[in-house]
């Protein structure tokens, strides 16, 4: 059945199997397999071992359980880097070659970190929104799970970013956490404007909210709105008017560019001079959201 | 002589699992009857009536009604069929009221829906007027006492105008008075020309109502006799296939020596009040009253399970710190409790689990047990109240009535007690087991224990006391010496009809 | 002496709880600052736009399940996969609707909605009553399984995890004009309401309370909570009362998914995530217990609502001046804010229950 | 006569487990992949360096945990916070040693995490135990709040969210060298195996077996919940009994959580959310009964046994061939499989033990 071609297996493991990004990952992987495959003359094989729910612990295990399995190569988005550090290092002593993207373990031994960097997606957001507003008025940031390090630390940039706006004030207690659903979030995103009605810009570390249909329930452009990632329910709400500028991050090369990465590594034993590899944010707003949904049929809507 | 049969059971066998509960069994009654079940614990009386109620479905044989073979594979069907049963069980929903529990499953209906309360009240009215009881039907279940609920399942049972009526031990848990409007409302029915199977451990209670009588062991049937042409001998005979020397021990006067237990003033608000009392090593007190005079709520407050208790009980000298199991405990006290099922035994362990659970010290060193040692007591204490089971390790719930109130009181015994308070000890159990579990609570007075003794059942009360206090709405009415009482005086001093006559 | 008081017996408890929410409205309405709004000065929290699209809206989709877990609850059962059952029938919703023209006709569409949702959330509630009975397993157990199932299932076959699909949108006529309907018409205009789910909730409440006050089959359940033995001796089919109230409890979450569907426009493999948790919270909190045999429609809605209120509240306050004592509320306590109050709900109210003495009659 | 054939019928329920443990493994021996690894075939599933890295160590904490539940199941309660208390107490575990230098020594360091972790473990028993109690209220309540709230505790007092904090780290003397600690000398060198969670599992399964069979106080557990009234009227102190329960309960999740700290060498806020349901799971498929009276200690390491088993099986099958049909499996399936090994453990176990035909002694 099988011809002599070598095998290489890969492990991709993203935190959880319910956020579309993840899938676009998926696919990215995928399709670099196919076309890096032939190119290389292997045939690589992709093994998704996300778990179902976000959790270190499980994706430590299925790293181990990777590792211990032959896999040549594993890319993993870390759910919490203090976690996963020491799995990854063992890992790594069992000969695979382990990357992270999307979320990197920075004291790990992985070899890159292909993805966002998060703390400079946060001011990102804040320079963008800061412009949407003229530089002055009340804002709020939208903040996702407390529990969540890369969320966190683009709340951080926010922050930090914010400092150079002095017209600019974060409203009193004004960091809104919520369990990242798409309807908690929305409730939550609505439920702080109502009740904080001074607030004419929403600094939003995630966009979970804007994954549901009509979830900001006032006027377009009464408020102003920059959120990060760009999947196709949020590219509405640019066009209604009701969001300014979001920050795609391009999910699908989390997997594709991370095969590429891997392979570049197991093959040509190349050595990366640094080892983390920024990948740019893309700013999509109203003129060019038509442009960027076009990605996502290749991303998701071939399955 | 065939044609006069209205209820006719052919062949009946009924297992559970590996036991069998009924073995062939086949029954003519004729109809307006009042035909008592007899046999000694899990002879398979319930059994029968579950089966005619629709309970339980028979595993082979026929029942023949009014000369028709008829399916009764649910209570509902029983119902169609006109049948309806009193069950040994009490069983009602504790948070709704009495008129819908009076109405379960079978509610008045408005437009085909609608729940038809007022309707619904008036039937309950005129079904407690019936068994003359006088409490508003709004009244939640819970409210109420054990006899209470043992009358409204009464109710329950002529709610449905049945032909047939199976009564499972209706005065197991009644006093006179409400045994006194039971039969009342008995020979009404009977009047009605409808027919009764009665199941009942107590003899006198078969001669004053039923005509025919039969008896059954280990599920099989022995015989069916008339009441008029059997004398009680000749039943106990039937019943446990030998003969029982005497019905009550003969009890030893022994000479009244130290007191053991001294009760001063002891209350309880809203349970009992002002009850002082004394007891002698050796000696049996018997407490008399009618159901909800307050007797077991004196016995748990002495045991120390009551945290309104005010008073003073002293033991052997020693004064016993109220509401403290603990306390009680150590100065030997211990409470053979009323309800075997709910307070007295976890039914789903072992006989040896249950057994050890009070005494688990006496075999345990720093916590651990000592196993072999535990069985050794276990076996030797069985051995004693003669428990029959075939393994100390199959679950209680296996087991006759009889046999587990004997484990219960094998685990007091072996608790090394100066004091056994002992509630209703023969609820429910037939006579061969009652006459053991009287003989054990006569020898352990001989050893000098005292005993105070808690019965609904005056001849029990009578027979085994040597003195009787009587208890009414909370309250000692009287004391009576072993020589003084007899049933007659007692009931009235119980209902407060001592003036009287 | 006929009268029949049964009624005011019932509702002692759920006048507790409408003290319980008056209490909590009032301590929020003093307690939130008066802002500046549309014109006009207005109290933060006490006020239409506030209310109803912060507290009553929200709430209408867990009250729904509060009423169905309530059946259950009132049965002497536990269903822990509702918030499954709600997600799988709000995907289901969605991609059925998401086939129809966006235009498509309200006639059309909003009956295959309720049909579409209903049927699944009774379907897989039928499932789990039947494995209760059937295999005779702890209905914590079935739906802990099934619980993982459900939402397998809507992982496994809702590839896109997040619906309607890539170029795909809802008809109109179940969103904007049914469920997500505005009425920017009448007196509030200007706040822009959306009463329907409200609404929806507010009929499916009185129907329950019906049915479980009013009709054999209520009354049938709380007999099997209250004591299933004496049920069965009535002549009660007690399976069938069991599988009934996880049918029922699966339609309340179908129907919620439903109302959640239409009203945001979409669902996604994660929807309803650890709901069964908070929906459980609000019956128990509205009087059901779990030992069966107690609890309403009324005090499910309830329930939910005094945990709304409390979610509201911790983003309303910042500060609370005791006079004495300023305390800062951020929001990070809101768990630990929840965790009590749940507790707090019910220790009260067992409490105040044991207060009532215990009558006896002889 | 006097030979104690007790242990041999508690062992049945076991003895079942244990063949449904071999029939798993067997099956996964012959459906899973032969594989090249270190220069060699070897079996996927059955080989030592995926059994005890894949399925013995991560099990460890899990089993622990089911352990500390069933002694709660038993006493007929249930306890759904294991999973913050376990959080808690890996986040303190890891809050307190992190500020100790890398090198301390293990003489100061393993006492000192084992009295935080289990200290922390136990306080939260405690305090579940005593509101259970102490305020009569159905732990499931008591437990929902206190998840809740313990959970919003490691939020507000763990700024940092995930520890050790910036650039700190744990001690060696508690990771590398204890609960982490590789074996890489003796036979199996080549397998980097590291034993001690197992170890630490199997002392505690030891322990927790012998108290629960053969002292008074386990007794006391399997009479309180298999009558409270009676265990009551027999002199043993209830509420002690399930306060003690509760605080056993938070020692072994306060074990657990120190295990699984000093495995990964970090702990985070979000660590254990959502393992209260796993592990009574396990304790369930392990053969406790959520009525109460009935469960071993034994059975909950089998019960975790199995999920993980069966969670292995679902990361090594990618096909299995079953001659005439080939079954794809993803690890999208992993909820549905678990959810119907769960549903699927318990009715094998209800269906056999109805078999056993109940004796009745005359
Ligand atoms: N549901 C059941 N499951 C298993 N065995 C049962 C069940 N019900 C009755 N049995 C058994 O069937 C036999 C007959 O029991 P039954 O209850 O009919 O006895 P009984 O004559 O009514 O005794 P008692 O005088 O104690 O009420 C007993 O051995 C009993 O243990
Ligand atoms: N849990 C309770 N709370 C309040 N009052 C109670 C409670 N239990 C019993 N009582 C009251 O205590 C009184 C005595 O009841 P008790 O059960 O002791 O009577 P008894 O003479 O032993 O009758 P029985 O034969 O029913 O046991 C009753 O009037 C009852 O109302
Ligand atoms: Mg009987
Ligand atoms: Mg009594």
């Amino acid at each position: 059945k099988k011809d002599n071609k070598k095998t290489i297996s890969i492990g991709l493991i993203a935190k959880n199997q319910t956020n579309p990004v993840f899938q676009a990952a998926y696919t990215g992987a995928k399709d670099a397999a196919i076309e890096l495959g032939k190119k290389y003359g292997v045939e690589v094989k992709i093994n998704w071992q996300t778990p179902t729910d976000e959790n270190p612990q499980k994706q430590a295990e299925a790293i181990e359980q990777l590792a211990r399995s032959g896999a040549a190569g594993i890319a993993v988005s870390c759910s919490d880097a203090n976690i996963l550090t020491s799995t990854i290092d063992k890992a790594v002593g069992l000969g695979s070659e382990v990357m992270c993207f999307d979320s990197d373990a920075p004291k790990s031994k992985r070899f890159a970190y292909f993805g966002t960097d998060d703390f400079i997606c946060g001011q990102m957001v804040m320079k963008n929104l800061a412009a949407q507003m003229n530089n002055k008025g009340n804002i709020a940031i939208l903040a996702g799970n407390q529990s969540a390090p890369n969320i966190q630390n683009r709340v951080k940039g926010i922050l930090e970013e914010l400092k150079n706006y002095p017209d600019i004030k974060l409203i009193n207690n004004g960091i809104f956490y919520h369990a990242e659903t798409p309807e908690q979030a929305a409730e939550t995103i609505n439920r702080a404007q109502t009740l904080n009605p001074t607030i004419n810009g929403w600094a939003c570390a995630g966009g979970w909210h804007l994954f549901t249909k009509n979830a900001l329930k006032w006027d377009a452009g009464k408020v102003k709105v920059v959120a990060v990632d760009a999947l196709p329910p949020e590219l509405d709400y640019l066009e209604s008017g009701h969001v300014q500028v979001l920050m795609a991050q391009n999910c699908y090369n989390w997997g594709y560019k991370s095969v590429e990465i891997l392979l570049d590594r197991i093959i040509n034993k190349t050595k990366l001079d640094n080892p983390i590899i920024i990948d740019q944010l893309t700013v999509v707003d109203k003129n060019n959201s038509a442009e960027f949904r076009k990605n996502w049929a290749k991303w998701i809507g071939s399955n | 002589m065939a044609t006069n049969n209205y209820i006719e059971l052919k062949n009946i066998t009924k297992t559970f699992g590996g036991v069998v509960a009924l073995k062939n069994v086949s029954l003519s009654i004729c109809k307006g009857d009042c035909f008592a079940l007899m046999g000694e614990n899990g002879a398979g009386k319930s059994t029968l009536g579950k089966i005619l109620a629709g309970i339980h479905k028979a595993d082979s044989g026929e029942t023949i009604i009014n000369g028709k073979i008829i399916q009764i594979n649910s209570p509902r069907d029983a119902f169609n069929n006109g049948i309806s049963m009193v069950h040994q069980e009490l069983s009602f929903c504790p948070d709704l009221s009495i008129a819908e529990n009076l109405m379960l499953g079978k509610y008045p209906l408005r437009w085909g829906i609608k729940i038809d309360n007022e309707k619904m009240l008036l039937n309950a009215e005129q079904l407690l007027k019936q068994i003359e009881l006088d409490i508003n039907p709004n009244e939640l279940m819970k409210n109420l006492s054990t006899a209470q609920n043992q009358m409204i399942q009464i109710a329950n049972a002529i709610a449905t105008g049945s032909d047939i009526i199976i009564f499972d031990e209706p005065t197991s848990s009644l006093s006179e008075k409400e045994v006194v409007s039971l039969f009342k409302l008995i020979k009404k029915l009977k009047e009605q020309n409808i027919t009764l199977i009665y199941v009942s451990h107590r003899m006198d209670e078969i001669f004053e109502i039923c005509n025919k009588v039969a008896v059954l062991r280990d599920g099989e049937y022995v015989d069916t006799c008339k009441i008029s042409e059997v004398t009680k001998a000749q039943l106990i005979e039937k019943m446990i296939g030998r003969k029982i020397e005497e019905y009550f021990p003969s009890y030893l006067d022994t000479v009244k020596t130290d007191v053991i237990l001294k009760v001063e003033n002891l209350s309880s608000k809203g349970k009992f009040e002002d009850i002082s009392f004394e007891l002698h090593a050796g000696e049996i007190l018997g407490f008399a009253g009618l159901v909800g005079a307050g007797r077991s709520e004196i016995a748990v407050a002495i045991f120390g399970l009551d945290n309104n208790v005010t008073g003073n009980v002293t033991i052997d000298g020693n004064k016993l710190s109220l509401n403290n199991v603990d306390n009680s405990l150590e100065n030997g006290i211990v409470l053979v409790p009323e309800d075997r099922k709910l307070q007295g035994l976890a039914l789903g362990l072992s006989c040896k689990e249950n057994f050890s659970l009070p005494n688990l010290n006496q075999f345990s060193k720093l916590g651990v047990l000592n196993k072999g040692l535990e069985q050794e007591i276990v076996n030797n204490y069985f051995s004693k109240v003669s428990v029959k089971t075939d393994s100390v390790d199959s679950a209680v719930e296996n087991l006759s009535g009889g046999n587990q109130q004997k484990i219960v009181l094998a685990k007091w015994i072996a608790h090394n007690s100066k004091l056994l308070i002992v509630d209703e000890p023969t609820r429910g159990i037939d006579i061969g087991s009652k006459t053991a579990i009287h003989n054990i609570i006569d020898e352990l007075a001989q050893t000098g224990m005292g005993i105070v003794l808690i019965s609904s059942e005056l001849p029990e009360v009578i027979n085994l006391s040597s003195r009787i206090i009587v208890m009414r709405n909370g309250k000692m009415v009287k004391e009576f010496t072993r020589g003084e009482a007899n049933q007659d005086l007692l009931l009235r001093y119980m209902t407060g009809n001592e003036l009287n006559n | 002496m006929r009268f029949d008081f049964s009624f005011i017996k019932k509702s002692r408890q759920e006048t507790g709880l409408v003290v319980v929410v008056i209490l909590i409205m009032t301590f929020l309405t003093f307690a939130s600052d008066t802002i500046f709004v549309s014109g006009e000065y207005v109290n933060n929290f006490f006020r239409i736009d506030n209310l109803i699209p912060n507290v009553f809206t929200p709430m209408s989709w867990m009250a729904i399940m509060a009423i169905g877990a309530t059946f259950v609850i009132i049965s002497g059962g536990i269903d822990i996969s509702i918030g499954s059952v709600f997600g799988i029938s709000a995907l289901g919703t969605v991609a059925v609707l998401q086939n129809l023209p966006e235009t498509a006709s309200a006639w059309y569409v909003i009956p295959l909605a309720f049909v579409v949702a209903l049927g699944i959330g009774m379907f897989f509630g039928f499932i789990n009553g039947s494995l209760v009975v059937g295999l005779k397993i702890h209905p914590f157990i079935v739906t802990l399984g099934t619980m993982s199932i459900l939402r397998g299932i809507a992982l496994v076959t809702i590839t896109e995890k997040s619906l309607p699909g890539f170029g795909k949108t809802l008809p109109t006529s179940f969103t904007q004009n049914f469920i997500s309907h505005e009425m920017n018409y009448g007196p509030f205009a200007w706040a822009k309401l959306q009463p329907i789910p409200m609404i929806l909730m507010l009929l499916f409440a009185i129907a329950a309370a019906f049915y479980l006050n009013s009709t054999k089959w209520g009354r049938e359940i709380y007999a099997v909570g209250g004591n299933e033995e004496a049920a069965r001796f009535s002549g009660i089919n007690v399976n069938w009362v069991k599988i009934r109230v996880f049918v029922l409890n699966g339609l309340a979450a179908g129907l919620a998914g439903m109302i959640s569907a239409g009203y945001y426009g979409s669902a996604n493999t994660a929807t309803g995530e650890g709901y069964e948790l908070t929906v459980i919270a609000a019956a128990v909190v509205g009087g059901a217990s779990l030992l069966g045999g107690k609890g309403t429609a009324i005090g499910a809605v309830l329930g939910a609502l005094i945990i709304k209120l409390i979610e509201n509240g911790i983003d309303i306050l910042k500060e609370i001046d005791f006079g004495i004592i300023t305390v800062y509320v951020s929001k990070e306590y809101s768990k630990i804010i929840i965790g009590l109050a749940i507790i707090a709900a019910v220790a009260v109210d067992r409490l105040s229950s044991s207060f009532k003495s215990r009558k006896k009659v002889v």
